[in-house]
């Protein structure tokens, strides 16, 4: 009695997640080489090129290297998260792809890619196929300024804050996109309530943005980092923990509108499956679904990280320092993003946006505040 | 021309701060007072909006004598000029919104936010009109744009309303858009954005020799967002339907602040950038290259012409009037083209007497529509036997309009053609007044309409319904056309302040 | 403002609440069992309140007929609300020999077809109490899934002895069945 | 080397672009589209200059005002064009023709 | 290698820019038209970042795709219900307005070729955030509280225009 | 105060008399038969008045009486279970309809919970509650032929393409051969 | 026979209550289900939108009608009862039930008081089961994805106790008329005891993470408001009539099972969080009946006679005299009546089942105008809808 296990696919597991697993922990290890290897890797260019191809080489395998990292980020995310997800429920999550599951998302991940690319009738084809990558770019492009190390970012933009705020509202559009040229009202509505939480948060994330901004004056990532270092156990000067402690009202503030604006529980409106039954991806299927995925797990990443930059110190750490301290940082961030989100409730359109305007934008002015007159009395 | 800095430029600015203040004094009335009676709630906002004007006005009145400075770091002037128009401006904004207590039109829900427009565009006004620096015009004009855009379309259920709303800012956007782009052109063409830095620029030989098509075509687009805030032809379309869809004592406010703020732009700009100034200061001459007299006479003469002709086919009061303000700009642009402080005079003494007695013709349809719910003028038949009074009133409006002479009208016309003769522009004064003869026409058949027609009703007539406070907004407004010659007197102070603009510049 | 702030309170401290609940259940053990694994390997569900073994003693999954036993009586044909059993039989031969049922009861009639569609049973078990000779029973047998509907339609009667487990038809050729 | 006049070049091929569709559309929104393309043209026009005749940043702070502008007159034009579909429940500008001039 | 990659990446975005916005102002999809517009932005910031205004171009992005644009989709999508999905616009006076805005065109170029600018100066790259900053504060510190206010009424006049009917 | 059926009775009777035709008291659930064109105001006077104060209509049956050997009994009868959740006492009311062309007043304007429930009675037993704001087919779909709780309702061979009367038996269709395939690997 | 084919073709729009020329220019028609996540099932609803604010709302269902009452017009009586699992599947213990007490009250049979007592303790039980589900997949409605696996972790067992007692765990044919159809097992009343011991806990555990959270009672205290007066008007029952205030409860009101012998309270909705019938209110008041079912349990396996037949008076062939009974019992979802019409013969001449769902879900449009979309799945959710029993 009882069906027969399928064989084929357990030896391919079994043979495969212990390579999974030691991939992981070679990417742990690499990420905390990753500053050696980038200067072994500058100075070869800068022996054998010209200037100006090295610096082109450089850039190109920095945004290789992000592009690379940052897509199999949410390979392990998605993983990871239903397994938070799994065990907050008492369940046990995904187990049969590899040892307790470490396969699944790449099974999944094949699925997509040969599932079938269903366009509704009536959909607008080119905006259709368009707006996901229109999504993942938005999500994507922002980690060109994510300091992972001194010196060690994609592009050094003097304006990367400004950056961040502005590129990130690609994605808003993408989103309307996709939600208008389903040719569904879910869909619709997703996308047009996802514009309308994108924008109302952008303004006490810009506010709080502006707060740090105020404090270290500068725009530049990288300072901003460099403002923290130092002090006490080499945390002291993280930014949560000055201010008279109001930075910890920033950091909170910070991490709603992050939540907020990567469209995560409690304000997944946008993708309210309860009530949009999928919100703005309701008719993708396929890949394209799969790049949506991707997108909202590079944004989560992305957002997390920079709250550990404005707040947490980069990646300056009381006992080592590095780039996998920044990581580790930024990815229990993303376990309180996934901890929340299997807690709560989604909260109503009117709610959120009430959230906003009476919560978070008052607050967000009073950080400003008392940071603008903290600063004015300093310098 | 004094540079001043911010602080010391605040004490020239008080009644555009006090203004400032009063709009968000009023915001927050409007807000506080949500759950209130409409009555008393009409009172909280009311009052506090009367009470900054006037204190501005009180402020705009005093004028620091022989003073003439460029504040905020030479973004707007300070100067008897400007004075002048700020005292214009604020008048019409406390007639205007003393028209819009009794109006049956406004239905005054949204009172409050009708006022902080109100007060928003009274504001801009006066920057505009005293901006001497190209991003300060364009900031100004821009204000005063958005805020009248939306109070055009404050009566969001009624069509019209919107339609014109929709219409004007359409038009608006376009024509500030190209003004934008000759602007920027300008700025690329001097190096500056200070008008009076962009006028030394295109004083020097090698700019004239060189930019002669391309001033032309910085001309042409810049104008198009001037003329589109004096209305004058070509861009004049959107004048008479925003006119007629506006709530009438919007109109009323359209017809005289944006356009005099218009009339300021273009004497800043042109004046100030575009013609260098005679030694004695009562005359100018032109900088650069292109002939831009010969272009100001010939829209104005063309925005006169198709003016008169255009309200002789009319049969709506309001847009009878908004053609009629379309002349009534040509004339006045006529001051603007003989480049001499004589000319700057003739127009704001045209202006003041205009804001009278177009003021008074809107208060006049108001009062009938209010009773008659119409603006047709076949529905101002047998007005005469319901309201004599009223009917006489605008009798004297109307005729001053004309240029009839024992009224304030021919005086403006007359001040203004005599300096046009005195330019040596005989044939432009004479233009304008056979442009008068035609006015004379249709404002006549208005009068006609209500003075004969339908007297013969043999039914028996209800007196005009006519609200107290519009009865003495009405005889303040018409009495200084009548006594028009004691304006003499308030004219030699204008002529004073203008010497002082010439000394600016 | 007071109730600004009180509501600011609860919010965040009913939070704080709820997320010390799902993080004291992230480490306690899982209350889910692998299907089909190695631990649980005839993926029978072991139930922590009902003692083992002892669950699945009056499960009614799958029907078994043990026709041999079957005396053609008809009873849980007539009392099937869902009329998934059809059974026909012949009269028997008073000159065959004498077959008695497990519990001696003589059987008088042939059976001659004894369908059961399992696709249409509603596993009321109705048609098990009537039984006079217990021949018709509900298994603890879950797993019968088929991807062909026509494959649910269990064929009972049998020219010869049936092996007695497992229950399932010899062919899947409906036609060909259908001839005996 | 793009010069200056490459930039102008563009910016007025924008401003021409924008004027066309201001002359030829008739639904509203679409002719605020092409006024948002009018005022990118002069933003264009600003930068360069700053950038090759004035030498200081008096250009992009203009610039910086106009998008403040263009942003305030999309809304109060969006907010008028949602007003009068209300009404008319069409926003082509043909059937907002009660007032004929 | 120095001036060839300016060059290309300036020939790419002023094919784009020109291409999105004829789409913007030819295409027969209003929608398609409105998503347009985000290629036409973008392309004017790639411009911003070329002739180095960096904080400009951010600005651009922030306001014009985070905010316009974003209200003109929603513009766009309330003013055509979805079940109504022929956005189609007939286009009128095409001939005569193609010819003007040719001859406008002309005319500019004709202009901005011939005429001299002086193009004296060329400010150096670097940061301009704080130069523009500092310009805001203290020259333009006018036209900054001008641009205040008329973001409060423009605010205050749209939501006054946009709330519901019932309560008016 | 609770009352039992009698004294319903006898105040309905006091009130309206004669609109009672019938009444079974002995049985497990007496009721009361109302006449037809009376039950609006009964009811009305069953909900306001106090002492009955009956408030809530929890369920509202039709039965079909065929009668094949009496047709002169055959008829429609409409079943009210009232509550009153004041005095805990509850009655049966019942209307007698005729089978053909079966006609009765609305009563959801005295018990909004009437509206459905009469909509159910009219899709399935076909009775026509005259004044219903909103009478149409609840549980069917709209152009359905007939009204299956009839007891003479016979089963229409198919709808809209789809074979909708009980087949002959699925063993036997699979029998002759019929490959009846659900999924996707058919 | 094939003369009734005479259906007409419809057009594709006579489907939606509301047309679209009809249709002010913000408003938008949106059809949520039949295939939607949080419609309970294969429930259609129509609204009409006005942004997110909903302007009417109008159900549509039938997409899971079976016409149990005409199957039940063609089989015996005994074979009526896996019908009434049917209706309502996640309460089924008590459909069975109130059938056999209908049927019983039509023949006239008393059972025993071992049957009486299991009756109560399975009826309690699956009433607990049943407000675990309503309550878990309400917390999913409303985004919380956890509770609703917490509380599907803690119905599991009650379903195992099920399943140990009459082999089924969804469709338990175990009341019947005039009995059950198994007795209790060994230990089965110790074990069950085990389960309620450790079940309270989660009760307060089920508080903390949703009943109280700010979100949680944000989102659905002010929401759905049913006055009292209303809902007595559409005859709401159960948790959703309680929840309004209204003490109410057939276990006190018209005792059966024996129930008039346990002592417990009747929950009602106080308005806690906001205006009293709120969503939240009848939420709440579910989560306190777990509570009271708990106590009910208790005392019933406390009193429970240790030895007696619960086929006792089960009758060999159930063939009513003429007549009609209206039996009800209080299922999970309030009043479940069954009217059951005897010709005397071996099949129910009638079977006519009043639903509690079916008249809760006829408040919906009342209580939908005005509210949000994201309000309509709370609604939905609070009024705790089965469509097999709506559809039945």
């Amino acid at each position: 009695m009882g069906l027969k296990r399928p064989d084929l696919e357990t030896k391919i597991s079994n043979l495969l997640s212990p390579l999974v697993v030691a991939g992981a922990g070679g990417a742990l290890v690499l990420i905390a080489l990753v500053p050696q290897l980038a200067a072994l890797i500058r100075e070869q260019l800068q022996a054998n090129l010209s200037p100006t191809a090295a610096a082109v080489a450089a850039s190109a395998i920095g945004v290789g290297a992000t592009v690379f990292l940052v897509g199999q980020l949410p390979v392990f995310l998605i993983w990871f998260e239903r397994k938070v997800a799994a065990h907050i429920q008492d369940r046990l999550g995904p187990m049969r792809v590899g040892w307790h599951g470490v396969l699944q998302s790449f099974a999944d991940g094949i699925k997509l890619v040969f599932k079938e690319d269903i366009i509704v009738n009536g959909a607008d084809r080119f905006l259709f196929k368009l707006a996901p990558f229109l999504v993942l770019m938005g999500a994507f492009s922002a980690f060109a300024v994510l300091p992972w190390h001194t010196g060690l970012v994609v592009s050094d933009l003097n304006i990367g804050l400004l950056y961040v705020v502005a590129i990130t509202s690609l994605g808003s559009i993408g989103l309307l996109m996709a939600g208008w040229a389903s040719n569904n009202k879910y869909a619709l509505y997703g996308g047009m309530r996802s514009a309308a939480q994108m924008v109302s948060y952008e303004i006490p994330t810009a506010i709080v943005i502006l707060s740090v901004v105020v404090q270290v004056g500068s725009l530049n990532l990288q300072d901003v980092i460099s403002a923290q270092l130092g002090g006490f156990g080499n945390f002291a000067n993280w930014h949560i923990f000055r201010l008279y402690g109001l930075n910890v009202i920033g950091f909170v503030l910070f991490f709603i509108c992050g939540l907020a604006e990567t469209n995560r529980s409690p304000f997944d409106i946008p993708e309210a499956e309860s009530e949009l039954v999928a919100g703005f991806h309701t008719e993708y299927s396929g890949i394209r679904f799969g790049l949506f995925f991707l997108a909202e797990y590079g944004a989560m990443f992305f957002v997390a990280g920079l709250t550990v930059v404005l707040y947490l110190g980069g990646w300056s750490g009381p006992f080592f320092e590095g780039p996998l301290v920044f990581f580790i940082k930024t990815l229990a961030l993303v376990f309180v993003q996934m901890w929340l989100r299997w807690t709560l409730p989604r909260l109503r359109v009117d709610q959120l946006m009430a959230l906003c305007w009476k919560y978070v934008i008052p607050f967000a002015f009073l950080v400003l505040l008392v940071a603008a007159l903290a600063s004015a009395g300093a310098s | 021309m004094e540079r001043l800095d911010t602080i010391s430029s605040l004490q020239y600015f008080v009644p555009e701060i006090v203004l400032v203040f009063t709009l968000m004094a009023v915001l927050v009335c409007d807000l506080v007072s949500k759950n209130r009676a409409p009555r008393e709630r009409r009172l909280l906002i009311v009052i506090p909006s009367l009470i900054g004007l006037v204190v501005a006005l009180s402020y705009s009145l005093q004028g620091s004598e022989a003073v003439s400075a460029g504040l905020f770091h030479n973004m707007v002037a300070f100067d008897g000029f400007g004075q002048m128009l700020r005292v214009i401006f604020i008048v019409t904004s406390i007639f205007v919104l003393l028209f819009t207590l009794h109006s049956n039109e406004l239905r005054l829900v949204h009172h409050g936010e009708l006022l902080v427009l109100l007060l928003t565009v009274t504001v801009a006004l006066i920057w505009m009109a005293n901006s001497i620096n190209l991003l300060m015009i364009y900031l100004a004009l821009e204000t005063v744009s958005v805020a009248s855009y939306v109070m055009v379309g404050y009566l969001k259920t009624d069509r019209l309303s919107n339609e014109a709303s929709l219409k004007y800012i359409l038009f608006g956007a376009v024509s500030t858009g190209t003004m934008l782009f000759g602007l920027s052109l300008l700025y690329g063409l001097t190096g500056s954005l200070d008008l009076f830095e962009i006028r030394s620029a295109l004083s020097s030989q090698e700019v004239v020799a060189s930019s002669g098509p391309a001033l032309m075509v910085i001309l042409v687009l810049v104008l198009a967002g001037i003329g589109f805030k004096m209305a004058t032809v070509p861009f004049h379309f959107w004048c008479p339907d925003v006119y007629t869809g506006a709530p009438t004592p919007v109109t009323a406010f359209l017809s005289v602040g944006p356009k005099v703020a218009g009339f300021a732009v273009l004497i800043r700009f042109f004046y100030g950038g575009l013609a260098s100034p005679s030694e004695d200061g009562a005359s100018w001459a032109m900088v650069g290259s292109v002939d831009w007299q010969t272009m100001l006479m010939g829209i104005s003469v063309i925005t006169m012409t198709l003016g008169n002709v255009g309200a002789l086919l009319q049969t709506n009061m309001k847009r009878l009037l908004a053609y009629s303000s379309i002349a009534h700009a040509g004339y006045i642009m006529m001051g603007a083209v003989v480049l001499s402080g004589e000319g700057i005079q003739a127009m704001l003494a045209y202006m003041i007497i205009y804001l009278f007695m177009n003021l008074g013709a809107f208060l006049v349809v108001i009062v009938v529509h209010n009773d008659v719910g119409s603006f047709d003028i076949k529905d101002y038949a047998g007005i005469w036997r319901r309201a004599p009074l009223l009917t006489i009133g605008m009798g004297i409006l109307l005729f001053s309009l004309m240029g009839i002479p024992p009224f304030a009208g021919f005086l403006a016309k007359w001040y203004i053609f005599s300096v046009v003769i005195d330019a040596g522009l005989g044939w432009f004064a004479v233009i304008g007044g056979l442009n008068s003869a035609i006015g004379a026409f249709y404002y006549l058949k208005i009068l006609k309409t209500m003075f004969i027609d339908g007297s013969d009703t043999p039914e028996p007539s209800t007196p005009l319904a006519l609200q107290p406070l519009y009865a003495g907004l009405l005889l303040v407004l018409i009495v200084p056309n009548i006594i028009g010659l004691l304006l003499w007197g308030y004219l030699d102070r204008v002529t004073e302040f203008s010497q002082k603009l010439l000394d600016a510049m | 403002m007071k109730e600004y702030f009180a509501d600011l309170f609860a919010a965040v401290t009913s939070i704080a609440k709820g997320m010390g609940i799902t993080l004291a259940h992230l480490f306690t053990k899982n209350e889910t069992q692998q299907y089909l694994s190695e631990e649980n390997p005839g993926a029978r569900w072991q139930s922590v309140i009902v003692p083992e073994g002892l669950l699945q003693d009056r499960s009614r999954m799958r029907l078994h007929v043990k026709i041999e036993d079957c005396i053609g009586c008809k009873q849980c044909e007539k009392v099937c609300p869902v009329d998934c059993i059809d059974i026909t039989t012949e009269k028997r031969e008073k000159t065959d020999a004498p077959i008695f049922a497990a519990d001696g009861t003589a059987v008088k009639q042939k059976v001659v077809q004894f369908d059961i569609d399992m696709s249409l049973c509603c596993y009321c078990s109705l048609c098990v109490y009537p039984c006079p000779t217990e021949c018709i029973v509900m298994t603890p047998e879950y797993e019968f899934a088929e991807t062909v509907k026509s494959e649910f339609l269990y064929r009972f009667a049998k020219e010869t002895p049936a092996p007695p487990e497992p229950p399932k038809k010899e062919t899947s050729d409906p036609v060909a069945a259908g001839g005996s | 080397m793009i010069s200056l006049e490459h930039y102008l070049i563009v910016a007025a091929a924008l401003f021409s672009l924008g004027l066309y569709g201001v002359l030829t559309r008739k639904n509203a929104i679409n002719v605020l589209m092409s006024i948002e393309l009018i005022f990118n043209s002069a933003n264009i026009n600003l930068i360069a200059f700053s950038r090759f005749v004035s030498g200081d940043t008096e250009g992009q702070v203009f610039a910086l005002f106009v998008i403040v502008i263009a942003a305030c007159e999309a809304a109060v034009a969006l907010a008028i064009i949602m007003s009068l579909y209300r009404i008319l429940k069409d926003v082509s500008l043909d059937e907002a023709s009660v007032l004929k001039g | 290698m120095e001036t060839l990659g300016p060059q290309i990446i300036f020939w790419a975005f002023a094919a784009l820019m020109l291409g999105s916005a004829f789409i913007v102002v030819h295409g027969k999809n209003l929608v398609r038209s409105a998503f347009s517009l985000l290629a036409t932005f973008f392309s004017a910031a790639v411009f911003y970042v070329m002739l180095g205004a960096d904080f400009l171009a951010g600005v651009q992005l922030l306001v014009y795709v985070g905010g316009i644009l974003t209200l003109l989709v929603f513009g766009v999508m309330l003013t055509n219900r979805i079940y109504n999905l022929n956005l189609e616009t007939q286009t009128f006076q095409v001939l005569p307005g193609a010819l003007v805005s040719l001859a406008v065109f002309v005319i500019l170029t004709t202009v901005v070729v011939r005429t001299p600018w002086s193009q004296s100066a060329l400010i150096e790259d670097g940061p301009t955030t704080p130069i523009i900053g500092r310009a805001l504060m203290t020259e333009y510190v006018l036209p900054f509280e001008i641009a205040s206010v008329l973001l409060l009424v423009a605010l205050l006049g749209a939501a006054m225009l946009v709330r519901r009917r019932t309560d008016l | 105060m609770s009352l039992d059926a009698a004294a319903v009775q006898q105040r309905i009777e006091a009130k309206f008399p004669g609109k009672i035709t019938s009444a079974e008291l002995e049985v497990t659930d007496p009721f009361l038969v109302i006449d037809n064109a009376a039950i609006v105001e009964v009811g009305t006077f069953l909900r306001d008045e106090p002492e009955l104060a009956f408030d809530m209509l929890h369920c509202h049956s039709a039965v079909d009486y065929l009668e094949l050997k009496e047709p002169e009994k055959a008829r429609i009868e409409v079943v009210l279970h009232l509550t009153s959740l004041k005095h805990r006492h509850w009655i049966v009311l019942k209307v007698m309809l005729p089978r053909d062309n079966p006609k009765t007043p609305t009563l959801e304007n005295i018990w909004p919970t009437a509206n459905w429930h009469e909509r159910e009675a009219y899709d399935l037993f076909g009775i026509e509650f005259e004044g219903h704001s909103d009478l149409r087919r609840i549980f069917l779909p709209e152009d359905w032929a007939g009204h299956p709780l009839r007891k003479d309702w016979e089963w229409p061979d198919e709808w809209h393409g789809i074979a909708v009367k009980p087949d002959e038996k699925f063993s036997q269709r699979a029998m002759e051969g019929e490959n009846i395939g659900v999924g996707p690997f058919d | 026979m094939s003369s009734q084919t005479q259906y007409k073709d419809l057009e594709p729009d006579e489907a939606y209550a509301f047309k679209p020329e009809d249709l002010e220019p913000d408003e938008m028609i949106l059809n949520m289900g039949p295939q939607h996540p949080s419609t309970h099932g294969v429930l259609r609803i129509e609204l009409k939108t006005d942004g997110e604010i909903v302007k009417d709302a109008q159900p549509h269902i039938g997409y899971l009608h079976r016409n149990f009452e005409k199957h039940a017009e063609n089989i015996d009586y005994q074979g009526v009862i896996p019908f009434t699992d049917r209706m309502d599947y996640v309460g089924s213990m008590n459909n069975s039930l109130t059938y056999a007490v209908a049927v019983e009250k039509l023949m006239e049979i008393e059972v025993n008081e071992r049957v009486q007592s299991i009756r109560v303790i399975t009826s309690e039980l699956q009433r607990i089961a049943s407000h675990l589900l309503a309550l878990g997949t309400y917390g999913m409605d409303i985004g919380a994805f956890t509770p609703f696996l917490h509380s599907f972790r803690e119905r599991e067992k009650i379903l195992d106790l099920f399943e140990w007692l009459c082999g089924a765990r969804l469709l338990y044919n175990y009341n019947w008329i005039g009995g059950l159809s198994h007795d209790l097992p060994n230990q089965w009343t110790d074990r069950a005891k085990i389960f309620l011991d450790q079940f309270e806990p989660v009760i307060d555990e089920l508080d903390n993470l949703l009943s109280y959270n700010k979100i949680f009672t944000k989102r659905t205290a002010d929401v759905g408001i049913i006055p009292p007066e209303r809902a007595v008007g559409y005859a709401l029952t159960g948790p959703n009539l309680r929840g309004s205030g209204i003490k109410w409860d057939i276990r006190k009101e018209d005792p059966y099972c024996g129930y008039e012998k346990y002592e417990f309270d009747v929950p009602v909705g106080q308005g806690r969080y906001g205006p009293i019938g709120s969503c939240w209110d009848r939420y709440y008041v579910r989560v306190e009946e777990m509570r009271q079912s708990v106590r009910i349990t208790r005392q019933a396996i406390e009193q429970m006679p240790a030895e007696g037949d619960v086929r006792e008076t089960v009758p060999k062939r159930v063939k009513p005299k003429p007549g009609e009974a209206y039996g009800r019992t209080e299922a999970p979802r309030g009043e479940l009546g069954f009217y059951v019409v005897s010709d005397g013969g071996l099949i129910p001449y009638r079977v006519k089942g009043r639903s509690p769902c079916f008249v809760a879900m006829s408040i919906f449009r009342e209580i939908a105008k005005g509210e949000m979309i994201a309000d309509m799945i709370a609604i939905i959710g609070s009024l705790d809808i089965v469509l097999g029993e709506i559809d039945r």
